[in-house]
Parts: C-alpha cells; sequence; structure tokens
C-alpha cells in the first residue's frame, strides 16, 4: 500500500479499508449485524469491486486480497463441506460477522462519548479558581553524634602536628675537630683516619664519627696542621701532624 | 447563622472549588488534615448540591465541581467542539476506553485498517490515553490506556460507565483480540511493523 | 428533587461559577435571558452560599464566587520534607556550639575552608543557629550562637553537656584515622561548592 492507494481509496467511496466498506455493506441489509447473510455480504462485497473494476478505476491491493478471501469464504460455503479443512467455513464467516460487529460497536461507542456531557463544551469547571499551593519546608535532620563527631574530625584535622626525630648518638664535627687534633699531637708516624675513632662503637655511631673526623681532618690541613695522604680513590686515607703544627 | 470555621463540609468544599484539578481524597486530606472525614463531607457536598447550577462529581477516584449538564445551552461559548478529533482518532479512543490496555495492533485489528502515529499522538496530548506498559508476549508490544482526565472530560464515575459497556461484554464483543484470526480476513496485513502511512480519513473534516 | 431548567437561581449561579472574571448584572443576563430577574437570583444565591465554604462576593459592580476568607489557609499546605543536613552545615553548627558566640570568619578559621551564606541560613531555618550580637573589634563582626531549639533536638540540658576534646578523644573520635575515613567516605564532593549547590536547592523536587 503506498500514498497513492489511499488516495485512490478516498476517491472511490472514502471506504476506511475493506473492513469499513464490509460493515457498511452489512449495515445496508438492514437488519442486526447478527442475522446478516455472509453470502449476501461477499456477493455485495464483490460486485461493488467489479463494478469500481469496470469503470476502470485502480481498486488498493487491499480490497483484491479482501475480494480473493471472500471468493474463497464463497465457494466453501457453498460446496459440500470438506471436514478436513480448519477451521470450518461456517467457522470463518462466523469471525468475519463478529468482526464487523466488533467495529460497529466500537463505532457506536465512540459516538456515544462524544456525546456526552463533555468539559469545556457542555459542563464547565471553574474558569478562574484561587489554586491550591503546597509549600515545602525542610525538616533539618541531624543527630547529636553527627554533631560531636564532625567536631572530632574538625579537631583531627587540626590538631598541630610534631615532627619527632629519635635520639641518635652522633659525634659533631667539634668533638671530632678536637679529637683528632689532640691524637695527632701524640703520633709521629702516618696513621689511617680509622685509627683515629674512638673504639667498641655501633655502626651508626661509628659512621658518624668517620664523617666528622674526615671533616675535621680536611680542616686541620687547611689551617696547615695537618698532612693527608691517599694512593689512589677509596685507598686509605692516612694523616700526620705538620712539624709546623707540632711546634705550634 | 454562625459559621464553625472547622466544619468540614466548609473546609472541603473551599478546597475543592479553589482547586485548580480534580482532587482524590488523599489530596483533599492534604489540606484539610487528617482528622476531618473527607468522604463523608464528600457525600454532604453532593446532597447539598443536588439540584443546584453547579454539582459536585466524581471522576475515577478524584472530585470536582462542574457546571449542571443541562444548562450547557447557557454556558456554550460556541458550538464548535473543543476538540475536533478525526473518526480515525475517536474510533482508537473508544477502542482503548473498552478494551484497555490495548496494543496498537489490537486496534488495528479491531479497526482493520493500520492506525498512524499521529492518531494516538493526538489522544495522548489531549491528556485522554496513556501508554499502559508493554504486553508480556513475545515482541512486547507497548499497551496504550485511558487517563483520569478522559473520565473528567467524558463525565464518566468510572469505566463502567463507559455506555453499553456491560451488554457489549456480555455480546462477547470485548473478548481478547485473536490477532491471527484478524490478519486472516484482513488482507493487506496489519503487521505492526509495517510502515506508517498517510491517515485516509485524517483530514476528512 | 425535581430540578426546574428555568430556574433564574441555577442559571446565575453556574454563569458565575464558569465565568472567567467577575461579572456584572448585564453581562450575566447576556447568558440567561433578559427575562430573569438577575439581582433577584444573586440575593438568592448569596443568603444560599452564607456560612458556607464558598461564597457570593460583590466587588463594585461586578458579582463573583471565591472561597470564604477564613478558609484561606486551607489552600496553602505546608509540607515537611524531612532533610539531612550537610557536613558543611553540621560541621558549621558543630563549631558554632563549642565556641560560641563566634564570627563567621572564625568558624572558617577552624574549618580550614570558607563557608557560604546559605550554609548559614539552613542553621537559621532550622531553627538552631541565631545572630548574637556583633563583636566589638574592627569591622564589628556579627557572631552566632545556638539556641535553645538546638539544645532540645539534640537532648542536651545545656551546652556544658557537649562532649569536651577529652571525652572525644577517648570515644576515638579524634583519631586521624576516622579522619582520613571520613574523607574517603565523601571523595569527590567535599569542595564547598558542591555542598552548597544541594543546601541552596530548597525546592528540589
Amino acid at each position: 500500500m503506498d500514498a497513492a492507494d489511499d488516495t485512490l481509496t478516498l476517491d472511490i467511496e472514502g471506504w476506511e479499508g475493506p473492513l469499513d466498506l464490509l460493515l457498511a455493506l452489512a449495515r445496508s441489509q438492514k437488519v442486526d449485524l447478527k442475522q446478516i447473510s455472509i453470502l449476501q455480504l461477499v456477493e455485495q462485497y464483490l460486485s461493488y469491486i467489479e463494478h469500481a473494476r469496470t469503470l476502470k478505476l485502480e481498486v488498493a491491493a487491499d480490497y483484491l486480497v479482501m475480494a480473493a478471501w471472500l471468493a474463497y469464504l464463497k465457494s466453501a460455503l457453498l460446496l459440500p463441506r470438506d471436514p478436513e479443512i480448519e477451521p470450518s467455513p461456517e467457522e470463518l464467516a462466523l469471525r468475519l460477522q463478529m468482526r464487523l460487529e466488533r467495529l460497529n460497536a466500537m463505532r457506536d461507542a465512540g459516538a456515544r462519548l462524544l456525546a456526552r456531557d463533555r468539559i469545556g463544551r457542555d459542563v464547565f469547571r471553574r474558569a478562574a479558581p484561587e489554586g491550591l499551593r503546597t509549600v515545602r519546608k525542610a525538616q533539618w535532620q541531624a543527630e547529636i553524634y553527627d554533631l560531636i563527631a564532625a567536631y572530632g574530625q574538625i579537631n583531627a584535622r587540626n590538631r598541630p602536628v610534631f615532627h619527632v626525630v629519635h635520639d641518635r648518638l652522633v659525634m659533631t664535627l667539634d668533638a671530632a675537630l678536637e679529637r683528632v687534633s689532640r691524637l695527632l699531637g701524640e703520633r709521629i708516624e702516618w696513621a689511617t683516619i680509622e685509627s683515629f675513632l674512638p673504639d667498641s662503637l655501633d655502626g651508626a655511631f661509628r659512621k658518624s664519627a668517620l664523617a666528622s673526623s674526615f671533616v675535621a681532618a680536611l680542616e686541620l690541613a687547611r689551617m696547615g696542621k695537618a698532612e693527608l695522604r691517599q694512593k689512589s680513590a677509596f685507598a686509605p686515607l692516612y694523616l700526620k701532624a705538620t712539624g709546623q703544627g707540632m711546634e705550634a | 447563622m454562625t459559621i464553625d470555621p472547622d466544619d468540614p463540609v466548609r473546609a472541603v468544599e473551599a478546597v475543592l472549588f479553589a482547586a485548580e484539578e480534580p482532587l482524590t481524597i488523599d489530596m483533599i486530606r492534604a489540606h484539610v488534615g487528617e482528622e476531618i472525614d473527607v468522604r463523608r463531607a464528600l457525600d454532604r457536598i453532593a446532597e447539598d448540591y443536588a439540584g443546584r447550577g453547579i454539582e459536585l462529581v466524581r471522576r475515577g477516584d478524584r472530585w470536582h465541581f462542574q457546571t449542571a449538564g443541562d444548562l450547557a445551552h447557557l454556558l456554550r461559548r460556541d458550538r464548535e467542539e473543543p476538540r475536533k478529533l478525526s473518526r480515525a482518532a475517536i474510533e482508537t479512543l473508544a477502542i482503548t476506553a473498552y478494551h484497555e490496555p490495548v496494543t496498537r495492533a489490537e486496534i488495528e485489528a479491531i479497526r482493520g485498517v493500520q492506525i498512524s502515529k499521529g492518531t494516538l499522538d493526538v489522544l495522548m496530548e489531549a491528556g485522554w490515553v496513556r501508554p499502559a506498559g508493554r504486553r508480556e508476549t513475545p515482541g512486547r508490544p507497548l499497551t496504550f490506556a485511558t487517563t483520569p482526565e478522559f473520565l473528567t472530560h467524558f463525565g464518566l464515575a468510572s469505566r463502567r460507565d463507559l455506555p453499553g459497556i456491560d451488554d457489549l461484554r456480555a455480546a462477547g464483543l470485548l473478548d481478547p483480540i485473536d490477532l491471527a484470526m484478524a490478519e486472516l480476513s484482513v488482507a493487506g496485513g496489519t503487521d505492526e511493523g509495517g510502515e506508517e502511512q498517510v491517515e485516509n480519513d485524517g483530514d476528512r473534516d
């Protein structure tokens, strides 16, 4: 079906499809739809379509399909019944009649609905009502726990934080300077820097003492009080007091 | 006459009178207070207004005041219908009201032609028809039903008041529609997926 | 009851009810017909409705129905909706309670973030916080304090019943882990702007 067919449908009589046409024909029998003669209806429909064709009017495909189906129904109704065929022609005829009744009933119902007292046409509501208003008001909810927990969190957030470094034994540069300087004065020969460190010490303090003593040695050399000697990188570092230093 | 400001009848009457929309009992109660027997007040008001120029009516589970039907001639501003409906729309509305919830394929099966999308749109825009969920059958087709506004507009206390509905049901004319059977005798096919076509009668008036 | 379709009272009543604006006697007559004694019908209607929830009112030379003046309060309904305080609000309330009277700048200093005007507004709307005079310092900033309602709502006999810092610590409420958890649980939404939006959105639904 396409738009052209629709236009043509309107051109014929303005039927809204084959069922609409069938219902109009059935009503023309002027009897209760329950008593219509299906055979007579089929005849009417087929002759209507035939008439349209003799006028060389094109008939929309769905009308022709209905015509073919009705022709089949007609022959089935007229021929001796074949019990093998289901549903029976009588059953099919009954269903067709039922469909027409349904459409007819709904058409009537629509007309009766529209004829009722309708708002804005027959009965009227108040045109200018004051209107009802709903004012929403928030009912705020909070529990004492929420309150004190919130305060706790603010405090936790703002509490000053101290960064405390654990006490650790270290040898300060001053201490190293004093110690290396004193020991140099007691020695005549070259001696490794390790020999200037205190005995029996834990690793951390030893590292601290070594670092401080090394810096002290450099300081003493800068002041001309000590001489340093190292054969190569990472080789043992030797210290010896200068003559001048000794004299001083 | 002494006026009782807490008279339930006065309160319910005032709220209904001021409302822009028909109200349910719950909606009325929200305004007049929990302690008021709204239903009883409504009965009383309906009684008080019986025979007057204004009456209290029930449409579905909502209540409103409207002018008496027999005074239409005094009030009709013009003879035009508020909303001129096409034949397709009228039939579709009737089928929806009498068969709801109903699928589009079922509407088409009864009418014997496809319906254009515009037909249902017009009815939904008018506020009379609404989508009413999907049917749990293959394809899960959408169903349609009428709205509270439909009852209000057409002056129906409930769907049981639809003209002739009991007779139609007794005659089997509201039985479920056998789509397969319908297809058999509706030539051209009413297949749901088919392309929309221009309504035949859409512009008839 | 027998209904007289030509009863002038019914006719005038319906016309006034359906009118979009107050009507003069001439305007009413145009609807109901020349032969009707509109003035007499109006008198009768005014009498019928006296003391009801609806009344007939004359304004100048025009007449209309309106809801009875003493029932106006029914047309406006207050609905209370439970709402949870935002985190910004609960913190601001807590700071106010522990430090009152407190200025807004002080609240912000303690919270570490700015607070919006909306936050204090919400607390004042809830009836828990009130303005408590100006501080006699440069700029004379307004201070805030809690209200007796605050104490009632939170079940406190006085502010001294609020747990102290030591109590909070003992309860584990100062545990930094809690803080970390709290921040985690509001991740993504802790910025002040976001919170405020929620607070200010009074008519969300």
